[in-house]
């Protein structure tokens, strides 16, 4: 135990972790649905901190562009868009009933995670070291190269599919212009 | 040890911070004049005595004492953050600008991933100020705002990929030395390179992201988030006194970074040919702020000169001309550095 | 010039040769000239090769036809037509249908008054039949001629079918004389107050409605010459003076 | 007659489906506000739009703000009074308002007016007509987001200003016509005298050279604006007015003539004489926002011509008819309408033969102009809205009075 006080970036773990709790609390609580994503975006600004402390640069970087500056940009786009009431909504909160089970599915999750790592791992030391692009490029392109082609074919088979969905009748389009 | 590590990080923070301030004062004061003498004007000619240099001074200091009005529609909390956010996006890219081979605050191995990262951080801020400011001018800014630098974000993205398939690494001061040390067929002679290298091999994804940062930062032709004869002032038009300058100073200095980063992915940066590394740390800052001052001055006269695109028209230019110019542009450079 | 308009077709003829007065200067006349001679006029559908001023002559007489009126009169070149309230809108768009006068310019509303709260009253209010007066000016686009479309409402509130699916332009005109003159158009799109606030009350254009600050301050309202407004002057004339400096 | 055809079934069948999907992802219509207080309504506008997205369901303007009463007020005034008030209508033009007034009342008194002051009006209501067609071809561009033609073309028109300011003393509200001429300078005699010289000396030659400078800055706006791929991009196409519905709507002026009419009254009609000049009557194809731009700036390049050679031919002579000390219009009825850079305005004067008119109905170019916008602007774009306002040049003076 004083071995870890004495590590100045457990600190900044324990702190960011607090951090990140209670804004993923916030999430999940906020009857107002631009706070909860809000509260979001410092989850996961915690999260790539975290990435950070671990040394995980690409990670840090790829969470920002892609989390913050992607998926939920285009949350807020979509709430925005579509409703943006400032100010509370009561259908955003769940009977108590839905919550205690919430409560439960979250805590068996937290459990069924914390309880894998502990049993992978236990008290063995990871070391953390310093992961290039360049090696996660040789990885990804060697190594994981079939992988990799397969999620990609799966994203361009979801993007077709989202553009389906979303797409309007030609016609209307015509007549719109 | 530890101590020199905060003096240090104290120091380099000051520094981006003046940096930051000083080319974002710099740059109003030159769109003022700028401007100005587009339309055969003298514009600001008293503040600071001669040529009205104080003059963005002079106005800082009065957005300063003004009262901030805070609106009672307003949804206070995220009102009050989003200018910060905003601001912090666009101060982060300074971080990583190198001024000179040693003259950089974070010599980042993934410079140009992080610029592109930390500046979409500042959409967020943007679309928190549309929406809170609870007033359907902002919130339809906020909303063009995010869905142009959505759009905008892929080609910028794009545009750099070709720099950084040719440069071989996404350190900003890599890219700096791989221009300077461009080979032409197996050759280095040093004058060959007095015309950037990457500004012909590139020119297409320079051109490409001078269009994207046009956007990235809504100045005309791209300026529909704040069309002021449309949407008032769109994302800003509840903001007033010290919360307005930020925006107002993110705005410039969020101009002054993409000319910094254009400047040193296409124009080669600090480096100048004939010059030793030593000097360059000296001589470096002014040969970058003389490319970046053109490029701003190239962003100020787009400004006086085009109207404005609707938006419409400008998503089909990101999407329909922009993204697959972009991606050939890829293939291209691919294909070349295979081959040669 | 200025006599009364009289009421019989024959009468155009001088009418129509006095309305431009001004030009009887040598190069002034090119508008009679395309009226008056117009071999180059094929548009219309009776060219005569009768004497000069019959040609506006015959159609007014033909939109009169039209119409299905014989009310009407010919002079500063524009045809005026008195239609029934009934037929107000069989006959603008039956002179809309005629071509000739295609060109909506306005539509507006007289207050015949024997008695007036502000400025002058008609020459003879002993003789006057009290009404509103609706026209309707329709005017052709190749020439200055035109048709001005005339019926009468009782001043007690009279209504009127709407022309708004005739003339689209007429839809602002009319929700002006609406609130102007307190007449109702029947099966107008949306007649509410066009300029007023909506809880004015009154129809200001109307000759009984008084000038309020005219009541307060009167006329001339120059402040270095007269008191400031105390409840004596309140009673001067309302015309203590006018300019004359022509 | 019944048969079904089974494609079109499917097609329905599949919108059907896809609707239902777009229902739930549908933005919720928003009631926008523009106006009264708007950068770009030139004025108090205020326009109730209801718009999904960036597309506009429908709007409704509302008008009044600026309601003046000026045909009650012109039941108090006598004629010389009136003058003063209607070029107050359209502001930017004020001269020209007060043309078909007096006319009008000329008219029904049956004065002739000495062809010298018809020269001066017919130059200072073209004068009124390039200033107000500067300001409309710098200030557009400015609405679509270019700020620099606005400059460059105000400097000219300040010039042009200057050249009514100094024939009539007042820059924007001239009151310079008299019933039977123009009103004499002072100290320039007694408005009888047959050689009266009312225009400031060196005026013809200055305007000669204004109307030069004033080609010259048509010609730097058709460079920076007319060739410029943006501007065309926002204006091409957009807000298209059919000829049949303007002239339905009683759009007037160059609104009309971008939809392909020569209609102009300075042709048709003989208010001022028009008719010894050569000029043309530009008309447009489309009736898009570009066309009506397009029209105006074309329109200030007639003017000049016209100028010039009226500045040429100006005879000399009296300035005055003769009339009454005090003016009364005898009994009768004329409407006069005019082509005024927004289009027809017309006063329907009504006199029972006093001081004062007992009706005068003024018709405005805007009013009807302004009256095809919730027509015009349905199922448009939000930033469409500020091209096609602007493109219909209204003046709010002018629509509300």
């Amino acid at each position: 135990m004083g071995d870890w006080l004495s590590e100045v970036a457990n600190w900044w773990f324990a702190a960011v972790a607090l951090a990140m709790g209670y804004a993923a609390y916030r999430v999940v609580t906020s009857a107002n649905v631009v706070h909860a994503v809000l509260a979001l975006v410092a989850t996961l600004g915690g999260s790539a901190v975290l990435f950070l402390l671990l040394g995980a640069e690409f990670v840090v970087w790829t969470v920002v562009l892609v989390y913050i500056g992607a998926v939920i940009v285009l949350f807020l786009f979509g709430i925005m868009i579509t409703r943006a009431p400032l100010g509370y909504e009561a259908e955003l909160d769940h009977p108590p009933k839905t919550k205690a089970l919430a409560a439960i599915v979250a805590g068996a999750m937290f459990l069924l995670i914390g309880w894998t790592l502990v049993d992978a791992f236990g008290t063995e030391e990871v070391t953390a070291s310093v992961t290039t692009v360049g090696d996660i490029g040789l990885q990804l392109f060697g190594r994981f190269v079939l992988p990799f082609e397969v999620v990609s074919l799966v994203l361009l088979a979801a993007l077709i599919g989202g553009i389906v969905l979303a797409r309007q009748d030609p016609v209307d389009i015509e007549d719109q212009r | 040890m530890i101590v020199n590590f905060w003096v240090t990080l104290g120091i380099k923070m000051a520094l981006v911070l003046g940096v930051m301030l000083v080319g974002a004062l710099v740059s109003i004061f030159g769109e003022l004049k700028i401007s100005a003498h587009m339309q055969s004007r003298i514009g600001p000619y008293f503040a600071g005595g001669r040529w009205g240099w104080a003059q963005p001074l002079a106005d800082g200091l009065k957005f300063i004492q003004k009262e901030e009005i805070i609106p009672d529609t307003v949804d206070v909390r995220v009102f009050k953050l989003a200018p910060y956010v905003v601001l912090m996006g666009t101060m982060a890219i300074y971080v990583v600008i190198p001024f000179g081979p040693d003259m950089v605050a974070g010599n980042l191995d993934l410079g140009v991933f992080y610029v592109l990262a930390i500046s979409s951080i500042s959409t967020v801020g943007v679309l928190m100020a549309g929406w809170s400011s609870g007033n359907k001018y902002s919130l339809m800014g906020g909303l063009r705002a995010a869905a142009q630098l959505i759009a905008y974000e892929l080609p910028l993205v794009l545009a750099v990929v070709g720099v950084v398939i040719l440069a071989g690494t996404l350190s900003l001061n890599g890219i700096v030395e791989a221009q300077a040390q461009w080979q032409w067929f197996g050759v280095t002679p040093e004058w060959l390179n007095v015309i950037p290298p990457y500004l012909i091999l590139q020119a297409v994804g320079f051109a490409i992201f001078l269009t994207a940062s046009l956007a990235e930062l809504s100045r005309t032709p791209f300026d529909m988030p704040i069309a002021e004869s449309e949407l008032v002032m769109g994302y800003l038009t509840e903001y007033s006194g010290l919360r307005f300058t930020m925006f107002f100073l993110g705005e410039y200095a969020g101009m002054v970074a993409l000319a910094a980063i254009a400047s040193t992915l296409f124009l080669g940066g600090y480096w100048l040919p004939f010059v030793s590394d030593d000097l360059l740390n000296f001589i470096g800052p002014v040969v970058l702020i003389t490319k970046i001052a053109l490029l701003v001055f190239l962003f100020i006269w787009m400004r006086w000169t085009f109207p404005r695109l609707r938006e419409d028209q400008l998503q089909q230019l990101a999407w329909r001309i922009l993204i697959p110019v972009a991606l050939a542009n890829i293939v291209v450079t691919a294909v070349l550095k295979v081959v040669f | 010039m200025t006599d009364s308009p009289s009421d019989t077709p024959d009468s155009t003829e001088d009418v129509v040769d006095e309305a431009v007065p001004e030009q009887e200067a040598s190069a002034a006349v090119a508008e009679p000239a395309v009226a008056e001679e117009s071999p180059a006029v094929d548009t219309e559908e009776a060219p005569e090769d009768a004497p000069a001023p019959s040609e506006f002559d015959v159609l007014a007489a033909r939109v009169a036809d039209v119409v299905g009126s014989d009310q009407w009169t010919a002079e500063h070149r524009t045809v005026k037509i008195s239609v029934s309230p009934d037929r107000w809108k069989e006959a603008i768009a039956g002179v809309k249908a005629l071509g000739e006068f295609p060109f909506f310019s306005w539509l507006s509303a007289v207050d015949w008054a024997r008695e007036v709260a502000v400025g002058d009253g008609v020459a003879a209010p002993d003789d006057l039949d009290e009404r509103l007066e609706v026209m309707c000016r329709l005017s052709s686009m190749k020439d200055d001629t035109a048709v001005t479309i005339v019926t009468s409402v009782p001043r007690s509130g009279g209504s009127l079918e709407s022309v708004a699916t005739v003339y689209g332009g007429a839809d602002w005109h009319e929700r002006e004389c609406y609130e102007m003159f307190g007449i109702d158009f029947v099966g107008h799109p949306n007649l509410i107050k066009l300029y007023l606030p909506d809880a004015f009350e009154g129809h200001p254009l109307r000759k009984d409605y008084p000038l309020l600050s005219r009541e307060v301050k009167p006329w001339p309202g120059t402040v270095d010459v007269e008191a400031k407004p105390t409840t004596e002057n309140v009673e001067a004339d309302t015309l203590a003076s006018d300019g004359g400096d022509s | 007659m019944t048969t079904i055809n089974p494609i079109t079934d499917v097609a329905t069948a599949m919108h059907l489906s896809e609707a239902s999907v777009s229902v739930e992802l549908e933005t919720p219509d928003m009631t926008l506000n523009i106006g009264p207080q708007h950068p770009s309504t030139h004025g108090v506008l205020r326009l109730v739009a209801q718009v999904d997205g960036e597309r506009i369901l429908s709007v409704e303007p509302v008008i009044g703000y600026m309601h003046r009463g000026y045909e009650k007020l012109a039941e108090v005034r006598t004629y010389a009074q009136i003058t003063a008030l209607v070029n107050r209508i359209d502001w930017v033009s004020g001269f020209a308002n007060e043309i078909p007034f007096i006319v009008a009342a000329e008219r029904l008194m049956g004065v002739e007016v000495p062809e010298r002051a018809q020269y001066i009006r017919l130059i200072l209501t073209e004068l009124a007509r390039i200033s107000s067609h500067l300001i409309f071809t710098s200030s557009y561009p400015l609405e679509i987001g270019a700020a620099t033609p606005l400059m460059h073309a105000l400097r000219e028109r300040e010039r042009v200003l200057e050249l009514l300011e100094g024939v009539t003393g007042g820059r924007f509200h001239p009151n310079f016509n008299r019933i039977g001429g123009v009103k004499p300078a002072a100290g320039s005699g007694s408005q009888t005298r047959k050689d009266v010289q009312d225009l400031p000396a060196g005026f013809l030659a200055e305007t000669r050279e204004a109307m030069q400078r004033v080609l010259d800055v048509c010609d730097d706006l058709d460079t920076l604006v007319t060739g410029n791929e943006i501007f065309r991009a926002r204006t091409v196409g957009v807000g298209v007015i059919p000829l049949d519905k303007g002239i339905d709507y009683g759009v007037s002026g160059p609104n009309l003539r971008a939809s392909g009419t020569n209609f102009d009254l300075r042709k048709h009609t003989d208010y001022l004489p028009y008719d010894r000049f050569e000029f043309e009557i530009p008309a447009g194809t489309n009736g898009d926002c570009f066309d009506r731009y397009l029209m105006r700036l074309e329109e200030i390049r007639e003017a000049c011509k016209i100028i010039i050679q009226a500045v040429d031919s100006i005879p000399s002579g009296p300035l005055q008819a003769k009339v009454p000390k005090i003016i009364k219009v005898p009994a009768g009825e004329v409407y006069v309408r005019a082509e005024n850079p927004k289009g027809e305005m017309g006063y329907h004067l009504i006199s029972e033969g006093g001081r004062m008119p007992y009706r005068l109905k003024i018709r405005t170019a805007s009013f009807s102009n302004l009256s095809v916008l919730p027509w015009l602007l349905e199922d448009t774009l939000v930033p469409d809205i500020i091209a096609i306002l602007g493109s219909l040049d209204f003046v709010l003076g002018d629509v509300d009075r």
